[in-house]
C-alpha cells in the first residue's frame, strides 16, 4: 500500500540507508555516550540519521516511530522507555515493511516477528557478575555480612533484572544478606539521600551494591561524611563503568565495576546494513562487556572514551 | 394597604462577622404593593441584612418568614427561586458574558434543553427598553460603564416573577434620567402588587418613590415609618441618632464665588487631548485653587477625561503641560510626581485592596511615591491612618482591620484618605459621594471646598448635578464623548442650562460655543 | 425622559475580537503547517495530519476537560496521573480476567470519581484548586506504581482490535478508533458549553464566582462538576491511551498536564477563567502535535536541543498570539 | 457614632473563658503545620529511635535532624523566591531548570580550572552563574511583566527550555568536580553545623530584610491583591512582577549550587527536578495564597521543613519513592485542610451544634470577601 514511487526513500541501492532511532532521553551520562556512540557511528557508516529524543515518554517514542513509517525510512531503531505496550506501533512499522531494531532494552511483544533483533546488555548478567565478586570477595568473612543495595529507578528492566541478577549470586553463600534496599532512581542526589538513612539505621553495612555508578558516587559522598572510608569499612560495588565511577574505582573508592556498554553504535550501524539488505541475524545479539577491579581499572582509565 | 399579611418578615435577626456585630434583633416587614425604603447609614447593616435575607450569610439568631412560611435559605439561588429578586449593592455581574446573557443566566429559555439565543437576544432588547437603554445585547458587559451595567443588573432583577424585589442603592451611578424611568418601573410593579425594599443614599428619592421607611443604626433597629409621617429631617436624625442641622447648612452652599478662586496660576493646561476610541480631543485648563465639574449624562465620557489626565489611560492626541512644562503622561506615576492624584469611580476593580489593612490602603499611594526603599515609619502610619479615619469617620475605627470588612461607603473614604495624605496639587474625584450617606457626604463636600480654598486643584466629577453646581467654580459638559461646552459657574448657570446642554436637544449655537471655548 | 444611545460598534466588527485569540491560533497553526511542508517531502502527505490526531487522540480529549476546568478559573493538575492511573487500572484488572465491558465502566468511574471529591474539597472547602489536584496528581500517580512497579501489557482481545482497527480511505491513510472518540467527545463538550445552562455557568463562574453566586447560580454545583468532568475525560483519556500503548505503565503520561494546559492557553483560553472554547484546544493541540512532528522529521536535533526548540517554539507562539492581540484591541 | 459593638465581641467565645488562650493558639496560621511536623518526627522517632540523636563526628554534629535542615536548605531558599512571586498573583515553574542551569554553569567553570580549588575561580564561577540566573529571572519577568504572559504559561517556557540549556552547557554528561571550597557550598561546616543551614539563613534574613524592613513587602501584597489599582495608586507593578521573578531566579541559582555543591556533580537532566512543585507547596502549606497578596515567609519556611521531612521519612522507612507520593498526598491534604478556615468553620458547627444541616453553614463561611 505503499508504493507512492515519489515519495519512497529504498528505491536504489546506492542511495544511502535512512535510519530513524528514536532514543529514551538523556537521563544519563552513560545515555549521552550511548547516544554520541550512535550518531558518530552513523556517520562512519555513511548512513542518514533520523534521531529522536522521547524524554523518557513512551508517547513520544510511539509519535516518533509513526512520523518514520510516514518518512518511509529504511529501518527503525529504538530503545524502548518501557517494556510494554509496541505491538500496534510495531504492526504498522511491520506493514510498512520498515525493519525494526530494539537497542538497549527488550520489550515483552509475544509476536518476536515484530523486531528484527535486540542488541544489548545483559542486565541479570551485570548483577550476576557484581553478586560473583561479593561471595568471591567475603568468604573469609566470620560473621554475617551486611549489604545495602540502592536500586535503580523503580519498575525499570535494569533495575528489575540487576536486583535479580545479584540477588541469584549471593544466594550462594547464606552469611551474604541484604539489610536494606531502597531505590535512589540511579541517580547521584538519589543515591546519596537514600545512603545517609542507610547509614543511619545500620550501624554495620560491610557492602554496598549500587546498580550504577551515579548512585554509588552519591553514596560515596555520604559514607565520607559519616566518617567511613569507602572502598575499605565499606566495599563498593556498582554497574555501568563511566568515567567517573572508573575513576573512582582506579583511587581505590570503589572496589568493582560489571561494565555496561553504552558504545553500541558500530554494532548497531553493521545491523542496520545487515537487515537492510536482507540478511538473517540473530534474535538477540548482547554486547561486549568486561568488568573492572581497582588495578584493571587503572590500567584501561587512560584509552576509555567516555 | 397595610391591612394586609406582610409578605416577608425578619425578626430579631443578628448577624456577626469576626470582630462586628453587624445585626442586632433586626426586624423588617415588607407588604405587598408597598415600596419600602431602608435607610441608615454606611455600615449601619443594610446591605448585610439584605444578604442575610437572601441566604448569601447565614444568620446567628432570629427568623425570616416568607408568605407566611418560615424560610432559611442557603443562597441567592434558593432565594430567587422563592421569589425573592435581588440587585445586590455594587454590580454583580458577570463582565465576561454578554449583557443578553447576563441578563438571563441561570434561567435562559431553552428548548430541549438547549439554550435558546435567539430567545434571549430578543426578550434582552425588549426588557432593556422597557428601561429605555439602548445598547448592543451581544457586547460584552465589560464594555460598558458602570452605569449600563447598573441598568443592566435591575432589567435582570425584575424580569423575574418576584413578589419581593429587593434593590441595594441601585441608583448610585444613575442620572436622573435613568432613575426616573427606574421610579416609573418601580411604580408600576409595586401596583402590581409586588413588595420592593429600596436602598439609597438620596433622601428625595426615598420621598418620591417610598411608602414605607425602616431605618437602622449601628446594626440596630431604630423603627419603621410611613414616609408621609417622616419628615425629611427627623429622618435624618433618626438615620445619625443627633439632631443636626445638616441640611440647611447644605442649601447655605450654592454656587461658588467664581472670582474667590485664584485664577492667576495655570496648574494643569491640556491641550487637544484626546484617545481614539474613548475621548474626542479636549482643551480644559484648571488653576490652582479651582473646582472645575464635569457634568454629563453617564457614558459621555467624564471617566475618560479623567484617566488621560491622570495618565492611567494613554492619550495618542494632544499635550499636557503642569506648571507650564509640557509633561509625557504614560504612568500615573508621572502625573503623581507632578502631584495629580486620583479618586475611581470604580473602587472595587480600581481602588481597594481587599486584603491589605484599612492603614495599608491609606498609605498606598504615598508609599508608592516615596519608593518602595523608603518606607513610611510605622508610627507615623498609624498617625496617618487614625487622622484621617477619624477625620472622615471611617467605621469601624480600627485601621488594621483588612479593608475588605468594611461597608461600601466606608470603602470609599478609605480611598479618598489614601489621596488627601499625599497632598496633592490637583485631586481627580470621579464620584466621590457615590454610596456615601447623607452625613459623609457633606463632610466630603465640605472638605472639597477647604481644600479648594487652601490652594488645591479639584476635578470633580459627580452624576448629581446639584453637587457639581455646588461645588465647582467652572462646569466642563461632556456629550458623546465630546466636551461640548465650558460654562462658569456664575448666577446665570443653573441646573436646567446644563441639562439643557446636556441633552443636546438644544445644542448651544456655534456663536455661543467658540465664546465659552475662547473664554477658558 | 433621556434615552442612552451609546455608539455601538456594528456587529461585524465586534465578533473576531472576542473571537481573536482563537482565530490567531489558526493562523499561526496552518503558517507552521506551511513551514513543515515546505521543509519536508513526507510532511504534505495527509497521513501526517491524521497522525497528529491519533497520536494526540487522548491528549485532546484531556484538554477538553481542563478547558472546563480553566474556564471556571480553575485548574487540573492531575490529570497526567489520572490518565495514568486508568490505563493502570485497567490493565490490572484485564490481567486478572476480568471482561472488558466491567473493565471499562470501572475504569471510567475512577477518574470522575476522584474528580467529584477533588472539586468537593476545593469547593466545600475553599482549598485552591491547584493543591487541591496537586494531591490529586500525587495520589493517582502513588496508587499506578502501588497497582505495579512495572508496565502490564494488554492482551485482551476488545482493546487489541479497538488499539489496531484502522479507518481509512483505500489509499491506504487511516484514523485510529480513538480519534472517533476524541472527536465525539469534543462534539459533545462544545456543545455543553454553548448550548447548556451548565456550560454557560461554567463561564459565568469563570467570569465572577461572586457574582455567579449573588445572580443565583449553582456555583457549587457547577465548580463540582467542571472538576468530575476534566476527571471523566481524563478517565476517558487514559482508556484511549490504553489503546494507543496496549498496557499500562506506572510512569507514562508523566509531565502531561503542562503539555495540556499549554494546549489549553495557546488555544486563547484565559488561565483567569470565564473565556475561551473548545475549538481553540483542538487547535492547541493541534500546535503542539505539529511542533512535535516537525521536530521528529527533522531529525537532527539532539536530546538538548529538542527541549529548547520546542520551549523556543512555544514562546515564539504565545508572543506572536499576544502581540497580534495586543495590536487589534 | 463613637459607640460601636466592634471588636470586643471577637471571635473567641466567650463561654471558652480560660481556654480562650489555647484557642488563640490553635487559630494560629501556622499552628497546624507544626503539629504535623511534630507528628512525623514522632513517628520517625518510634520506627527508628536513634532519629532524634545528634552525634559529633568529626567534629560535625551529625544525626538526621541535622541532615533534615541541610537538605531543606535549597528548597528553603528556591520556596523564599516562589513566595514573593505567589504573592504578586504569580507563579515560576522555571525554578528548577534555574537551579540546574547554575548549578551546571558553575560546575563548567571550574571543571575548566586548573586549580579547582582556587578560591578566585571558584567566586568567578558563582559570578558567572549567579549572572546568568539573574538574566534568566529578567527574562521571566519581562515575560509577564511586560508582554503580558500568563505567569504560568511564560515560566513553562524556561521551564522546558531552561533543561534543554543545562543539558547543553554540561552537554549532555555530568559534570563531576573536585572542588573543595564549591564543595563546601552543600557539605561543608561552620560551627559544627552545616554551612548550608546558614546560607540559607542568610538568605531569609535577606529576603526578610528586603520586604519587610522596606517596603517591598507591602507594595508585593499590594499589586498581587489588586494590580490595576495598585497601578492607579502609583506602583510600578511591572517593575514590582519584574523584580520578583529576578530575586527567585536569584534563590534559585543559590539552590541550584547547593544542590550541585551536595554531589560535587553537576547534572543537567535532574538537578532540581521538580523542585517547583515542592516549592508551591512549602509556600502554600505556610499560608501563602496562590491568587497573589498577602505572604509569610516563616510559614513558608516550616512547610519547606516539612516536606523535606517528608521526603527523608519516606527514605528512612524505606517506602518505594513512587508509593511514598501517596504518602505525600495524604500529608498535604490533611495539612490544608486543617489550616482551611471552611473546613474548620464546619468543625466547629459541629461540635457547638450537632445536627445543623452543613449547606447552612457553607454559606456563612467568609467566601471570596464580599466587600459592601
Ligand atoms: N464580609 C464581612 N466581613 C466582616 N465585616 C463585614 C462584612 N460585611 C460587612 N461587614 C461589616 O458589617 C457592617 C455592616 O455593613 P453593611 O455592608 O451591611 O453596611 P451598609 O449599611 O450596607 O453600608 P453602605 O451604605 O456603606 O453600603 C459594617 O461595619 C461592615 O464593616
Ligand atoms: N457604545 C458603547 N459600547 C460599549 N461600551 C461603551 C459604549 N459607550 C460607553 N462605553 C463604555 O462605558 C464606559 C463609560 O464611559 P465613561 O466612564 O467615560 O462615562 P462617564 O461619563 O464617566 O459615566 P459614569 O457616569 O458611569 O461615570 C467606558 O468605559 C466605555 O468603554
Ligand atoms: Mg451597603
Ligand atoms: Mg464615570
Amino acid at each position: 500500500a505503499c508504493g507512492n514511487s515519489d515519495t519512497g526513500g529504498k528505491s536504489d541501492g546506492d542511495k544511502k540507508i535512512v535510519l530513524g532511532f528514536s532514543q529514551v532521553g538523556a537521563e544519563s551520562g552513560w545515555r549521552t555516550a550511548n547516544t554520541t556512540s550512535i550518531k558518530d557511528a552513523a556517520a562512519a557508516a555513511g548512513i542518514e540519521l533520523k534521531f529522536d529524543d522521547a524524554q523518557q515518554k513512551q508517547e513520544n517514542q510511539i509519535k516518533a516511530i509513526r512520523s518514520y513509517i510516514q518518512q518511509k525510512v529504511d529501518v527503525i531503531a529504538f530503545s524502548p522507555v518501557v517494556e510494554s505496550g509496541w505491538d500496534t506501533v510495531l504492526k504498522e512499522a511491520k506493514d510498512a515493511n520498515i525493519p525494526v531494531i530494539l537497542t538497549d532494552r527488550a520489550v515483552d511483544s509475544q509476536d518476536k516477528s515484530l523486531y528484527k533483533t535486540f542488541l544489548g546488555s545483559d542486565f541479570i548478567k551485570e548483577g550476576k557478575a557484581a553478586g560473583d565478586w561479593v561471595v568471591q570477595n567475603t568468604k573469609d568473612a566470620t560473621g554475617q555480612v551486611n549489604i545495602v543495595q540502592l536500586e535503580g529507578t523503580t519498575g525499570s528492566a535494569p533495575a528489575n533484572d540487576r536486583t535479580k541478577g545479584f540477588a541469584e549470586a549471593i544466594a550462594a553463600n547464606p552469611k551474604l544478606k541484604i539489610i536494606a534496599s531502597q531505590s535512589g532512581d540511579f541517580k547521584r542526589e538519589g543515591g546519596k539521600q537514600v545512603m545517609e538513612q542507610f547509614l543511619k539505621a545500620n550501624p554495620k553495612i560491610d557492602v554496598l551494591f549500587a546498580q550504577n555508578d551515579d548512585m554509588g558516587l552519591g553514596a560515596l559522598e555520604a559514607i565520607q561524611a559519616a566518617g567511613k572510608v569507602p572502598g575499605k569499612d565499606i566495599k563498593i560495588v556498582t554497574v555501568d563503568a563511566v568515567h567517573d565511577g572508573m575513576q573512582a574505582l582506579a583511587d581505590g573508592k570503589f572496589n568493582f565495576i560489571a561494565e555496561c556498554n553504552p558504545l553500541l553504535g558500530p554494532q548497531l550501524m553493521d545491523l542496520v546494513k545487515k537487515v537492510h539488505n536482507g540478511e538473517e541475524v540473530p534474535q538477540r545479539i548482547e554486547t561486549i562487556e568486561t568488568t573492572f577491579t581497582q588495578d584493571k581499572a587503572k590500567e584501561a582509565l587512560p584509552g576509555r572514551k567516555y | 394597604m397595610t391591612e394586609s399579611h406582610p409578605v416577608l418578615t425578619m425578626t430579631g435577626i443578628d448577624k456577626s462577622f469576626p470582630g462586628v456585630r453587624a445585626l442586632q434583633d433586626v426586624d423588617l416587614r415588607l407588604f405587598p404593593g408597598e415600596v419600602h425604603a431602608l435607610m441608615g447609614e454606611n455600615g449601619a447593616g443594610k446591605s448585610t441584612l439584605i444578604k442575610v435575607l437572601t441566604g448569601v450569610y447565614g444568620i446567628d439568631g432570629g427568623t425570616i418568614t416568607l408568605r407566611g412560611a418560615p424560610v432559611s435559605f442557603t443562597g441567592p439561588m434558593q432565594a430567587s427561586a422563592a421569589g425573592v429578586s435581588t440587585v445586590y449593592q455594587e454590580v454583580n455581574l458577570c463582565a465576561n458574558l454578554s449583557v443578553a446573557e447576563n441578563i438571563f443566566i441561570g434561567r435562559e429559555p431553552r428548548r430541549f434543553g438547549a439554550v435558546r439565543w435567539r430567545d434571549i437576544r430578543r426578550r434582552s432588547r425588549e426588557l432593556l427598553a422597557r428601561l429605555d437603554l439602548d445598547i448592543d445585547v451581544n457586547a460584552p458587559l465589560g464594555s460598558c460603564s458602570l452605569a449600563v451595567q447598573q441598568m443592566v443588573a435591575i432589567a435582570r432583577a425584575i424580569d423575574v416573577q418576584a413578589s419581593v424585589l429587593v434593590l441595594d442603592e441601585p441608583t448610585s451611578s444613575l442620572d436622573a434620567g435613568e432613575v426616573a424611568q427606574l421610579f416609573r418601573i418601580m411604580r408600576q410593579l409595586r401596583d402590581s402588587g409586588i413588595a420592593i425594599l429600596f436602598v439609597t443614599h438620596f433622601l428625595d428619592q426615598v420621598y418620591a418613590v417610598s411608602d414605607r421607611i425602616t431605618v437602622l443604626r449601628n446594626g440596630r433597629l431604630v423603627g419603621e415609618y410611613p414616609t408621609t409621617e417622616l419628615p425629611q429631617l427627623s429622618l435624618v436624625e433618626k438615620m445619625i441618632g443627633k439632631e443636626l442641622d445638616v441640611l440647611e447648612r447644605l442649601d447655605e452652599q450654592t454656587g461658588r464665588d467664581a472670582a474667590a478662586a485664584r485664577r492667576d496660576t495655570v496648574f494643569v493646561e491640556a491641550r487637544e487631548v484626546g484617545r481614539k476610541g474613548s475621548v474626542a480631543p479636549f482643551t480644559l485648563t484648571i488653576h490652582a485653587g479651582e473646582v472645575v465639574g464635569l457634568a454629563g449624562l453617564l457614558g459621555s465620557g467624564r471617566t475618560e477625561v479623567a484617566r488621560l489626565l491622570f495618565g492611567a489611560d494613554r492619550a495618542d492626541h494632544g499635550a499636557v503641560s503642569v506648571d507650564g512644562e509640557p509633561i509625557a503622561l504614560r504612568h500615573p506615576v508621572t502625573a503623581i510626581d507632578h502631584g495629580i492624584g486620583f479618586c475611581s469611580e470604580n473602587r472595587r476593580a480600581e481602588g481597594l485592596v481587599p486584603e491589605l489593612t484599612v492603614r495599608e490602603n491609606i498609605i498606598l499611594a504615598m508609599q508608592a511615591a516615596r519608593g518602595w526603599f523608603r518606607p513610611i515609619p510605622r508610627r507615623r502610619q498609624e498617625e496617618l491612618a487614625e487622622r484621617y479615619v477619624k477625620a472622615l469617620s471611617i467605621r469601624p475605627a480600627d485601621p488594621n482591620i483588612p479593608v475588605a470588612n468594611l461597608s461600601g461607603g466606608n470603602q470609599q473614604k478609605v480611598l479618598l484618605a489614601r489621596w488627601l495624605i499625599t497632598e496633592p496639587r490637583l485631586l481627580i474625584l470621579d464620584e466621590p459621594t457615590r454610596g456615601i450617606d447623607i452625613g459623609a457626604k457633606t463632610e466630603i463636600q465640605k472638605l472639597v471646598v477647604q481644600l479648594s480654598d487652601g490652594g488645591m486643584a479639584v476635578l470633580f466629577i459627580s452624576a448629581e448635578l446639584d453637587e457639581v453646581l455646588r461645588l465647582s467654580h467652572r462646569i466642563a459638559v461632556m456629550r458623546d464623548r465630546e466636551m461640548v461646552t465650558q460654562l462658569t459657574n456664575d448666577d446665570s448657570v443653573d441646573a436646567d442650562r446644563i441639562m439643557q446642554t446636556i441633552a443636546g436637544g438644544a445644542r448651544p449655537d456655534e456663536g455661543a460655543r467658540t465664546d465659552e471655548r475662547a473664554e477658558v | 425622559m433621556t434615552t442612552i444611545s451609546l455608539r455601538a460598534v456594528p456587529g461585524w466588527a465586534r465578533l473576531p475580537r472576542r473571537h481573536l485569540p482563537v482565530l490567531t491560533t489558526l493562523v499561526l497553526l496552518l503558517i507552521l503547517y506551511g513551514v513543515g511542508v515546505s521543509q519536508y517531502r513526507a510532511f504534505s502527505n495527509i497521513q501526517v495530519v491524521f497522525n497528529v490526531f491519533i497520536d494526540n487522540g487522548f491528549l485532546l480529549v484531556v484538554a477538553v476537560g481542563m478547558t472546563f476546568v480553566i474556564l471556571t478559573g480553575g485548574i487540573d493538575l492531575s490529570v497526567g496521573s489520572v490518565v495514568a492511573m486508568t490505563a493502570m487500572v485497567s490493565a490490572s484488572l484485564l490481567q486478572h480476567g476480568l471482561p472488558a465491558a466491567l473493565v471499562l465502566v470501572i475504569a471510567l468511574l475512577i477518574g470522575p470519581l476522584l474528580g467529584f471529591g477533588m472539586g468537593c474539597v476545593i469547593q466545600f472547602f475553599e482549598i485552591q484548586p491547584f493543591i487541591v489536584t496537586l494531591a490529586g496528581m500525587f495520589f493517582a500517580r502513588g496508587m499506578c506504581t502501588f497497582i505495579s512497579k512495572s508496565s502490564i501489557s494488554i492482551t485482551d482481545g476488545f482493546w487489541t482490535a479497538m488499539s489496531q482497527k484502522r479507518i481509512g480511505d483505500p489509499r491506504g491513510n487511516f484514523v485510529s478508533i480513538s480519534v472517533l472518540i476524541a472527536f465525539a467527545v469534543v462534539l459533545v463538550a462544545a456543545y455543553v458549553l454553548a448550548y447548556t445552562r451548565l456550560g454557560r455557568n461554567v463561564y459565568a463562574v469563570g467570569g465572577n464566582g461572586q457574582s455567579a453566586l449573588l445572580m443565583g447560580l449553582p456555583v457549587a454545583r457547577t465548580r463540582i462538576a467542571v472538576y468530575t468532568i476534566s476527571g471523566l475525560c481524563s478517565a476517558i483519556g487514559g482508556i484511549l491511551l490504553s489503546f494507543y500503548t496496549l498496557s499500562g505503565a506506572p510512569l507514562i503520561a508523566v509531565g502531561m498536564e503542562l503539555d495540556v494546559i499549554a494546549a489549553v492557553v495557546i488555544g486563547g483560553t484565559v488561565l483567569t477563567g470565564g473565556s475561551g472554547y473548545i475549538f481553540g484546544t483542538v487547535l492547541g493541540v493541534l500546535v503542539l502535535g505539529v511542533i512535535q512532528t516537525l521536530i521528529t522529521f527533522d531529525g537532527t536535533l539532539n536530546s538538548w536541543w529538542t527541549r529548547i526548540v520546542i520551549g523556543g517554539l512555544l514562546f515564539a507562539f504565545i508572543l506572536l498570539q499576544r502581540l497580534i492581540g495586543i495590536r487589534y484591541k | 457614632m463613637s459607640e460601636r459593638t466592634s471588636s470586643e465581641t471577637a471571635t473567641v467565645d466567650p463561654r471558652a473563658g480560660g481556654l480562650g488562650r489555647f484557642q488563640a493558639v490553635t487559630a494560629h496560621r501556622l499552628f497546624w503545620p507544626v503539629v504535623v511536623l511534630v507528628a512525623l518526627v514522632v513517628a520517625n522517632t518510634i520506627y527508628r529511635p536513634g532519629f532524634l540523636s545528634i552525634q559529633v563526628r568529626q567534629g560535625h554534629l551529625y544525626g538526621s535532624l541535622i541532615d533534615i535542615i541541610r537538605l531543606s536548605a535549597p528548597l528553603i531558599l528556591v520556596a523564599l523566591g516562589m513566595t514573593l512571586v505567589i504573592s504578586t498573583g504569580g507563579i515560576d515553574l522555571s525554578v528548577g531548570s534555574v537551579c540546574a542551569i547554575s548549578g551546571a554553569i558553575a560546575c563548567l567553570y571550574i571543571s575548566k580550572q586548573p586549580d579547582q580549588n582556587g578560591m578566585a575561580g571558584v567566586l568567578t564561577a558563582l559570578a558567572l552563574a549567579f549572572g546568568a540566573s539573574l538574566v534568566l529571572g529578567a527574562w521571566n519577568g519581562v515575560l509577564v511583566a511586560v508582554i503580558g504572559i500568563q505567569p504560568i504559561i511564560a515560566t513553562l517556557i524556561l521551564m522546558v527550555a531552561g533543561r534543554g540549556v543545562a543539558q547543553l552547557i554540561t552537554e549532555g554528561q555530568i559534570i563531576t568536580i573536585n572542588s573543595g571550597p564549591y564543595k563546601a557550598i552543600g557539605v561543608g561546616h561552620l560551627l559544627t553545623l552545616p554551612l548550608a543551614i546558614f546560607i540559607a539563613l542568610a538568605g531569609v534574613l535577606l529576603v526578610a530584610a528586603v520586604t519587610r524592613r522596606t517596603a517591598l513587602g507591602m507594595i508585593i501584597e499590594a499589586v498581587g491583591g489588586n494590580a490595576r489599582a495598585s497601578r492607579l495608586a502609583g506602583i510600578r507593578s511591572a517593575r514590582v512582577t519584574l523584580l520578583v521573578y529576578v530575586i527567585s531566579a536569584a534563590c534559585a541559582a543559590i539552590a541550584g549550587f547547593m544542590m550541585t555543591a551536595n554531589v560535587s556533580s553537576a547534572d543537567g537532566n535532574s538537578a532540581g527536578l521538580w523542585v517547583e512543585l515542592d516549592a508551591i507547596l512549602a509556600v502554600v502549606i505556610g499560608g501563602t495564597s496562590l491568587v497573589g497578596g498577602r505572604f509569610s515567609l516563616g510559614g513558608t519556611i516550616l512547610g519547606a521543613l516539612l516536606i523535606q521531612t517528608l521526603t527523608t521519612t519516606v527514605y528512612a522507612m524505606n517506602i518505594a519513592p513512587q508509593t511514598a507520593l501517596l504518602f505525600k498526598a495524604i500529608v498535604v491534604i490533611i495539612v490544608c485542610l486543617i489550616q482551611a478556615p471552611a473546613f474548620r468553620a464546619r468543625l466547629r458547627r459541629r461540635r457547638r451544634r450537632p445536627g445543623t444541616p452543613p449547606a447552612a453553614v457553607v454559606a456563612d463561611a467568609p467566601k471570596e470577601q464580599v466587600p459592601a
